[in-house]
């Protein structure tokens, strides 16, 4: 037998103290499967071992709430007995060491955390963080992901319907692919991940167990560096018609009753999903590893334990009605085998062939995992980089070729080629397509509907955490509202560093208090997320990434909003105010090349009293389209309403904001701050919508009208800005495919 | 009046196709699977969209050897009127029930959007409502999607009028701009001789609610409904 | 004893994979690639039973005529290795 | 001068496609067919002026490290033919 020294539990991720802890747990010395057990379930990845306090503080109740953090997914009411089953999950690691099957199988995951509660999956989001596309390796990361993401989800006949897309080069060696699935379910038939009732058989059913992905956990839980190429047989193969089988054949297996509970395998595989199973439902588990179908021969009960192989589920059935269970599967050419029992007590006992390899008690596997309050410090830079002085960048370019390059900046520009190539309209309930505003999708049999929005600002947390995290509630709770959705439920992917560096604990702590407090504020439940940490390379991190993504529930699916002007002569209305707050703006980093300042300010009180009205303007159909003000600010807000609509332009004058001296007019049409919304309206809507504004106090302004065939944006009644729509679409519409193209990187 | 909706393991377009059938177009639908070998008393069928069996191999190829296939053939062969729908369309052309094949897409990449397609023929099951050189609005998402055919067999099907929907631009007109996939002849769905085996890459049944971005694709539905209709009213 | 069944486009149909390779292949300084066609293979595990080479190529041929390959596209060769 | 690239995925690798290919030989009756995996290959027509085939080799393993073939997943073989 392999002796446990500082090596082998080096391998395993496992650090002296948490050893002793083990040996404490067990009451001996583990076996090396055992020791196998513990290193990926008190992985960072399965454990939340530094998050885990922080995530304590999120308000996570409310009175939609049905299933809030802790189950596969969680779920909020949204009326008729039905409730909205939603969560994000990464696949950063995966999708740099492979782009394509990398995403292909974050996207399955996330799709087996939504079924398995019962509920069929609607709608996928994504949100993506890459490199400079001036660079090959970023095109080409970003052009593995993006078809991986389509190849899965087109497949499956899950339609992706929305997402964000951000180029940045801190993320040139630690890309970010965050995935959101959302699923509908009734809420009587939620089904949990428990095992309970002792001599319940277990079942495995799925994809055959093959080597791969072994220690996949442990390796999101770890740095890159030099060596992780020879970590790269961990890669696993996506097989979406295998989880399209899936899918179809448990939720046929549920309405038969005959299921005690059910759980994917993902990050940690038959570990995970015996022991989490058997912690839920107070009971242990017997399983003989003898009987898991593998697609390799000569695998050792630990690789088994610890393959990520995909497209598997665990399943406990009531004892009688096994042949029920078996039936609809073999209906879907799946074979479901008996590979174990529940048992009493509380054990996780691991057989091969009938002899006892592995015994440990399940809860230390979970719930006992280790807590850390790791040690946090404001970064010495922190104070630094939020000092911005414009006049150390010389004199303001033109307003109008900022404007210009802002629109073919990538992160701003349409991202048509990366939803051109995802299915968006299987599933006959997209509403508004992607590319128009938030994700809308409707519920069948219902009039009512959902929107959808992910979003987040890394630099805004880079220069200030906790408000950065605020913003990041605050602008996707605003897309939201913007389709006519009221906010009623999110999830959040917590993408940063090193969590032992304190500074990056600290940036973590920070952003999650702002997420907190927004969330309380805006009276919108976490229920459920995701957190990757360990996001660096070579010891440089990525901006801390918050990702939020928000529903939002539309009483009646046929009063929805885009963002796209209507009609010429309708009035144009900025709500909220302009603070010509440049700091860790696109505009900043775009044109300046420097990430500075700080970011603007939120009042959330504020902020969702804009939301309210503008959901109320909606509901009242006083308000023909609906803009958040977000990247690029009022000018490329603007643009972007007249983009789509076939070439209708406007005229606006806007007010000289903030205090920016000779950058005012930039400051005032490219400052991103929040709590903004651009709508339209027919003139006789005029008196309404400002009356309405006012009533809600929320400042309202007038600042243009719609027409003519230019987007011509005055400051202070000098236009400073006039461009050609067809011209200015063009720049913003072809822009990423410009440079896809010319790379020459194929996607093989 | 029934309308059957195969569904192949991998379909994922079947309860759409079903939806509309039913709660659009108000005709009654049922849902066929795969393994049987019997259609009951249909009198249209709907092969669906999707990734049958994963497509893995070639798109259709291994759903054209589904037990329900004898059935489709049989009921195609009497004259019923058969739809294949995108990975339908696959499934017909691997079949043998429509001629030709089809390729990857010529850029490679998966297309999905809006797209303007003209009908160029009324005299088949699924065209009858509409009217000829109608363009309609509907969406594509497919990867192999690129119509081949040998240049005798593609002159066959332009001299017989097989082309039912043809790719078009802004304007109406097929040109390589309008053409998606690289099909030949921006052909988008084409019919057999007998003119009751219709297939075609774009969705109708993704395209029947204005809420949806586009109702054009009703017509396309309703043209069975009306000639079965009309082939009643003959007796 | 085992088999392998390569499949290619017929020279007559446009192979857009192929043809995205080549392109890539230039911008990356191959200029001396002048085309490019891709193809796939299947290799086939067949079970011990079958042990006569010729009977088991007759085999493979069925289904790559019926199954592997669709000959409005695609052309086949069979290889049986011992 | 011609060169023909293999690339398979890694034994390790699940191929999905492959087995999805087996159980359809399966179910036509092929109970003979134990296993399956399916690969890809690259026909490159190299221009005349490469003539030396240990140089075109040379080329078109780069080729293949370079953009055939994914390493991560994938394993190759060239062959140059004259
Ligand atoms: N990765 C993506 N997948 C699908 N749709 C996307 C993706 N990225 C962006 N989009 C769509 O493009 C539009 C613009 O995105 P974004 O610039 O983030 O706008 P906003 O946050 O103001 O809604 C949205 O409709 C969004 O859904
Ligand atoms: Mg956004």
């Amino acid at each position: 037998m392999t002796v446990i020294d500082a090596a082998v539990l080096e391998r395993h991720g496992i650090a002296p103290d948490e050893y002793a802890r083990i040996l404490e747990l067990m009451g001996r010395e583990p076996n090396l499967l055992e020791l196998g057990l513990f290193s990926v379930m008190w992985s960072e990845h399965c454990s939340y071992k530094s998050s885990r306090v922080h995530l304590k503080t999120l308000p996570t109740t409310g009175p939609r709430v049905v299933q809030g953090p802790g189950e596969n997914a969680g779920a909020v009411d949204i009326g008729g007995g039905l409730c909205a089953v939603f969560k994000i999950e990464s696949h950063n690691h995966p999708s740099f060491i492979e782009p394509y099957q990398g995403a292909a199988t974050g996207v399955g995951g996330i799709i087996r955390d939504i079924f398995t509660m019962g509920a069929r999956p609607i709608a996928l989001l994504n949100a993506l963080r890459f490199g400079s596309l001036e660079h090959p390796q970023a095109r080409r990361i970003f052009e593995g992901v993006v078809s991986g993401i389509g190849g899965y989800g087109n497949s499956i006949g899950i339609p992706t319907v929305g997402g964000e897309v951000v180029f940045d080069e801190l993320y040139a060696g630690n890309p970010l692919v965050n995935v959101l699935c959302l699923g509908i379910a009734r809420a009587d038939d939620i089904v949990k991940g428990a095992a309970r009732g002792a001599g319940n058989p277990v079942y495995y059913v799925g994809a055959r167990t093959g080597r791969d992905g072994i220690h996949g956990a442990t390796m999101a839980s770890a740095e890159f560096d030099e060596s992780s190429a020879e970590k790269r047989p961990a890669v696993q193969v996506g097989d979406p018609f295998m989880e399209k089988l899936l899918l179809e054949a448990c939720l046929e297996v549920m309405k038969t009753g005959a299921l005690v509970g059910i759980q994917d395998m993902g990050a940690a595989g038959l570990t995970c999903s015996t022991s989490e199973m058997g912690s839920r439902g107070g009971h242990g588990m017997v399983v003989d590893v003898m009987h898991v179908p593998q697609r390799e021969t000569g695998m050792s009960p630990y690789e088994i334990m610890l393959s990520e192989s995909q497209e598997r589920m665990l399943m406990v059935v009531h004892r009688g009605r096994e042949r029920e269970v078996e039936a609809v599967f073999e209906k879907w050419d799946l074979h479901a085998v008996k590979i174990g029992e529940v048992a009493e007590g509380d054990r996780l006992k691991i057989f091969d062939h009938g002899q006892l390899v592995g015994d440990v008690p399940n809860r230390a596997l979970t719930d006992e995992a280790p807590v850390y309050r790791r040690p946090m410090r404001e970064p010495e830079w922190q104070a630094e980089v939020r000092q911005l002085d414009l006049a150390s960048l010389g004199a303001p370019p033109a307003a109008q070729g900022a404007f210009e390059a802002l629109l073919a900046s990538p992160t701003i520009a349409s991202k048509r080629w990366v939803y051109g190539q995802y299915d968006h309209t299987v599933g006959t309930n997209t509403i508004a397509q992607p590319g128009l505003s938030a994700a809308i999708v409707r519920v069948k049999d219902t009039p009512v509907a959902l929107a959808i929005s992910v979003d987040g600002n890394g630099r805004f947390c880079y220069l200030d955490p906790h408000r950065g995290g605020m913003l990041a509630v605050a602008e996707a709770a605003r897309n939201v509202a913007c389709a006519g959705g009221e906010p009623i439920g999110a999830t959040n992917n917590l993408n940063f560093g090193n969590p032992e560096r304190p500074e990056i604990m600290w940036q973590f702590a920070e952003a999650v208090r702002g997420i907190g407090d927004a969330c309380r504020a805006l009276e919108v439940p976490i229920t459920g997320g995701n957190v990757s940490l360990y996001n660096e390379t070579e010891g440089r991190a990525i901006y801390p990434t918050p990702v939020l993504g928000v529903i939002g529930l539309l009483d009646d699916a046929e009063a929805t909003c885009t963002r796209t002007f209507k009609q010429p002569g309708a009035f144009v209305v900025m709500l909220g105010d302009n603070r010509g707050e440049l700091g860790g703006s696109e505009y900043l980093a775009r044109l300046h090349g420097t990430v500075r300042g700080v970011p603007p300010a939120l009042d959330l009180a504020r902020e969702r009293a804009l939301q309210r009205l503008v959901i109320d303007l909606i509901r009242a159909g006083a308000v023909q389209s609906a803009h958040d003000c977000a990247e690029g600010g009022l000018a490329v807000t603007l643009a972007e309403c007249a983009f789509g609509t076939g070439g209708l332009g406007l005229r606006a004058d806007v007010p000289a904001a903030g205090d920016a001296g000779p950058y005012q007019a930039h400051a005032t049409l490219f400052g991103e701050s929040a709590s903004r919304v651009v709508v339209s309206a027919a003139p006789e809507r005029r008196a309404q919508v400002i009356e309405a504004a006012v009533a809600a106090g929320v400042p309202a302004r007038v600042i243009g009208e719609t027409g003519g065939a230019r987007i011509a944006i005055a400051v202070e009644g000098t236009v400073v800005i006039d461009s050609a729509v067809d011209h200015a679409e063009q720049l913003w519409s072809t822009a990423i495919e410009r440079r896809m193209t010319r790379g020459g990187d194929s996607g093989l | 009046m029934t309308v059957a909706v195969v569904v192949f393991p991998g379909s994922n377009s079947d309860a759409d196709a079903y939806y509309a059938v039913s709660h659009v177009i108000g005709v009654g639908a049922v849902l066929v699977w795969h393994k049987d070998t019997e259609l009951g008393a249909a009198d249209a069928v709907i092969l669906p969209g999707g990734f049958a069996h994963g497509d893995y191999l070639r798109t259709g190829a291994i759903a054209r050897f589904s037990p329900i296939m004898g059935a489709v053939t049989r009921f195609a062969g009497r004259g019923g009127p058969v739809l294949g729908i995108c990975n339908g369309f696959q499934v017909l052309l691997e079949a043998g029930l429509l001629p030709g094949a089809m390729v990857r897409n010529r850029g490679i990449k998966f297309v999905s959007s809006m797209v303007p397609v003209r009908v160029e023929q009324t005299d088949t099951p699924f065209s009858a409502a509409c009217t000829g050189g109608q363009v309609l609005s509907l969406p594509i998402a497919h990867g192999e999607g690129n119509y081949f055919a040998d240049p005798d067999v593609l002159a066959e099907i332009e001299s017989n009028r097989q082309v039912v929907f043809r790719y078009v631009d802004g304007h109406g007109e097929a040109t390589p701009e309008g053409n998606p996939n690289g099909s030949l002849n921006n052909i988008a769905g084409i019919c057999n001789r007998q003119r009751n085996v219709v297939g075609l890459m774009p969705h109708p049944e993704r395209a029947c609610e204005s809420s949806l971005g586009s109702h054009d694709g009703r017509v396309v539905l309703a043209s069975v409904v009306q000639s079965l209709a009309a082939g009643a009213a003959r007796g | 004893m085992r088999a392998r069944v390569y499949v290619t486009l017929k020279p007559s149909v446009f192979d857009p994979q192929g043809r995205v390779v080549a392109d890539a292949l230039l911008s990356l300084g191959y200029e001396d690639v002048s085309d490019v066609r891709q193809g796939k293979f299947f290799d086939l595990e067949l079970s011990d039973t079958d042990t006569d080479p010729a009977a088991a190529r007759a085999r493979v041929t069925e289904m790559a005529e019926k199954l592997l390959a669709n000959p409005v596209i695609e052309s086949y060769r069979v290889e049986v290795l011992p």
